[in-house]
């Protein structure tokens, strides 16, 4: 069993135009930069996009905004970027907002077969327009379907060639969950190794739900808020 | 006041309600500040909702790593114990009331809780990220804001105008003028400020302010 | 034949099904027998319910470790590439459909895919375990069984007598006598054991079956 | 921030007869043996536990009930005690039998905020007697709620003064997710690491979760089923 595939754009190379694609990250961080490329290289249109963010101008899903390429994106926040104002206001591009917890869980609902679940997040808000409220123990509670998707595209720190993944520090985020979520989950690891290469205890994605697995190359990881302190 | 001296005020009377061994998430702009004045010999462990509890403070210059970052996109570093998970843990954490203290910023406090803060008028909507899932789970949930709008309109009103981002969610509020607590009677002011009269903060006030009997100058005003 | 005959023969069958690269839970007792007759050249992936992906065979014997067991409370080993998780993650891969094929025991089944096989009559009630889980959710559903009760009775059914752990689930049924499929018409047998015949094989069974035009003789027998 | 406690029998102290105990473990492997044990020796009554097997006659949980000190045991699975059988037999013991995943999932729920979500598991079977069922996209599911505890016990690996957990192979189990759950979580570990000393990363149980925390000691760890291969 190997699921390595030898490029970022044989693995993505079946993404049809019109595929509902999750993309890990939170804002650029933990960005699975080789598959987005890519998917934008691919030049597949009408794709709907569910990712915390929206990249930024020149960054991430920002580029295949600005390509034309999505028809609808599904996210938390999309506040790092001027080309999705413009096609959000214009019309061209449709747009979802959720609360970020409802997002992930929702996610989380579609990997664990889970088709409904009760959330408090939203009561009473414009989420909560078109959607069922219930009381549980004398509280309110909005009623959120799963959310799955077509392809996910994952970025891991390490991974194996069964398909095993770890992560490192914050670019974890969306990451496992999408991993879950997805008819066919590609991951792009900074290290490949020998099933048997990470530690069997902490081991975050087993290897069941990664179809895929590519080695990536030349991480650029930018920094959107570069914050430091005096030493 | 300076702006930059009211969110000092603010941020400092927040930080004196932390406890030792308290969890807190800390939203962004105003409320981070609340990490730089944690009082001496306690311990405050901060969660970030991108998946880190044990935030600690922004590194030392040439130590960024963009693999750790805080929920405001900003470069953090890591202390001893801290823990990194996904993101539906992270609001699996959130939602199930983990969290024992939340300081988030506000556009609108009505008198009854309800909290307005995602939607800026009239400007495009950027979307309400964590914010909806912390204010309706967080066990205590702070309010750091300047009592007034740059036009010096007042921001705790008797209804919120702006869309809401929880309903009957704020415990507390901190402005540069004084401290407040939502009371199922309405909006007690607790603490005043020492450069304010009670008249002074009713008039910068919409909602009807119910004096403590106790009412006490700020610390730190 | 003797009772470990028979089951032997169904493990083997059913080992035919895997796949290179199938990830499948092997329910306690005879479907366990299955892991041993993996075909040359593949590579299955076990899961076992309590929280292991990758589950290797017994230990070497002084290689037991308390800490590394099956769902069976087996002493097993592991693989280079297994993972271990908490058990509401093992069931989220299981009720997520995750896992391609699942093998269980049967006490009995109803032609339209009921399955009854966690309480044994007139003993106490020891509970389901993950039982309603996996039938309810893998992919595929093989039920390994002999095909009579001790008795004689029959097991394949047109309606089941017992409580049922879950309603319309069973896809493949193998017993000792053949290779069952049930479908919307009724149940299909596709391959019948050498040393029985259909005849012998319809009076071993109260559903009526279908003989499949394409009948097959069972590999292995 | 120091949560350690010097003794399993002052963790436990504050248990009081009727409460709702959760406790972790699949068999007799992962289980909180010290606490147990803690818990028997301070003589409790009238509780209710919930743990995924009922131990043996000799052995874990089993010691408890064998003492009459369990009012109702919240469980999947029973089969490997006799004490167990008698007493459920003769009514003295009050039964809930789950199945495994909505067993483990109620939990989650519990601790992540979620009153109810809808589960295929145990549609049509005498689970879903009294329950809501409802049809999402063309296939019936249960409506189940969460499970909470006034205290869970669990055992880890090692873990930290913080709370930090990590866990040892399929002894991590249902610990985890019990941690989440309860208004009190006490655990126990075989190795108690100071802040920084667990690898960031590969936490499994953050410290937020746990308010106790005990160094176990002569750990026996049993074997329900050995079982070898030949050389």
């Amino acid at each position: 069993m190997d699921k390595t595939v030898a490029s970022a754009a044989a693995a993505v190379a079946d993404i049809p135009n019109g595929a509902t694609v999750m993309i890990g990250g939170f804002g650029l961080c933990g960005n699975p930069e080789n598959l987005i490329t890519a998917l934008f290289e691919l030049g597949r249109r009408n794709l709907t996009i569910i990712s915390n963010n929206a990249g930024t101008d020149h960054e991430g899903i920002g580029v295949m905004l600005a390509a034309g390429q999505i028809k609808k994106m599904i996210s938390t926040y999309v506040g790092e970027n001027a080309i999705f104002e413009e096609k959000a206001r214009s019309g061209e591009l449709e747009t979802e907002l959720l609360p970020q917890g409802t997002f992930a869980e929702r996610i989380r609902a579609a990997g664990a077969g889970i088709p409904a679940f009760f959330t408090p997040a939203g009561v009473g808000t414009v989420v909560a327009e078109g959607k069922e409220t219930r009381e549980f123990d004398g509280r309110v509670y909005l009623m959120e379907r799963w959310l799955k998707a077509d392809f996910a595209l994952v970025k891991a720190f390490r991974g194996d060639r069964w398909g095993n993944l770890t992560y490192r520090k914050t670019a974890r985020n969306f990451n496992p969950v999408m991993a879950t979520a997805a008819h066919v989950t590609i991951a792009e690891v900074e290290e490949l190794l020998p099933p048997g290469g990470l530690d069997a205890d902490s081991i975050v994605t087993p290897a069941i739900y990664v179809h895929r697995i590519v080695l990536g190359a030349g991480y650029r990881k930018p920094i959107e808020r570069r914050t430091v302190r005096k030493g | 006041m300076t702006e930059q001296e009211k969110r000092i005020r603010i941020a400092r009377r927040i930080a004196l309600e932390l406890r030792d061994g308290h969890f807190v998430n800390l939203g962004i702009g105003l409320p981070t500040l609340v990490a730089n004045y944690v009082p001496e010999g306690i311990e405050v462990v901060l969660q970030s909702e991108n998946g880190m509890l044990g935030v600690g403070p922004y590194p030392l210059e040439g130590e960024e790593d963009a693999d750790l970052i805080n929920a405001g996109k900003e470069t953090v570093s890591e202390l001893p114990g801290t823990s990194y998970f996904d993101s539906a843990s992270s609001f699996a954490m959130i939602r199930g009331g983990h969290i024992e203290m939340a300081v988030m910023g506000g556009m609108e406090v009505a008198e009854n809780g309800d909290l307005a803060n995602w939607i800026v008028p009239g400007k495009i909507i950027k979307g309400m990220g964590g914010a909806m899932d912390l204010v309706a789970t967080a066990r205590q949930l702070y309010i750091a804001m300047e009592h007034t709008t740059r036009a010096g309109k007042p921001k705790i009103l008797h209804r919120c105008n702006l869309p809401l981002t929880g309903v009957g969610v704020v415990d507390t509020i901190v402005t540069e003028m004084g401290f407040f607590r939502v009371t199922p009677q309405g909006i007690v002011i607790e603490e005043i400020a020492r450069d304010f009269t009670p008249e002074q903060v009713q008039a910068a006030t919409e909602a009807m302010l119910i004096v403590s009997p106790q009412l006490r100058p700020m610390p730190g005003t």
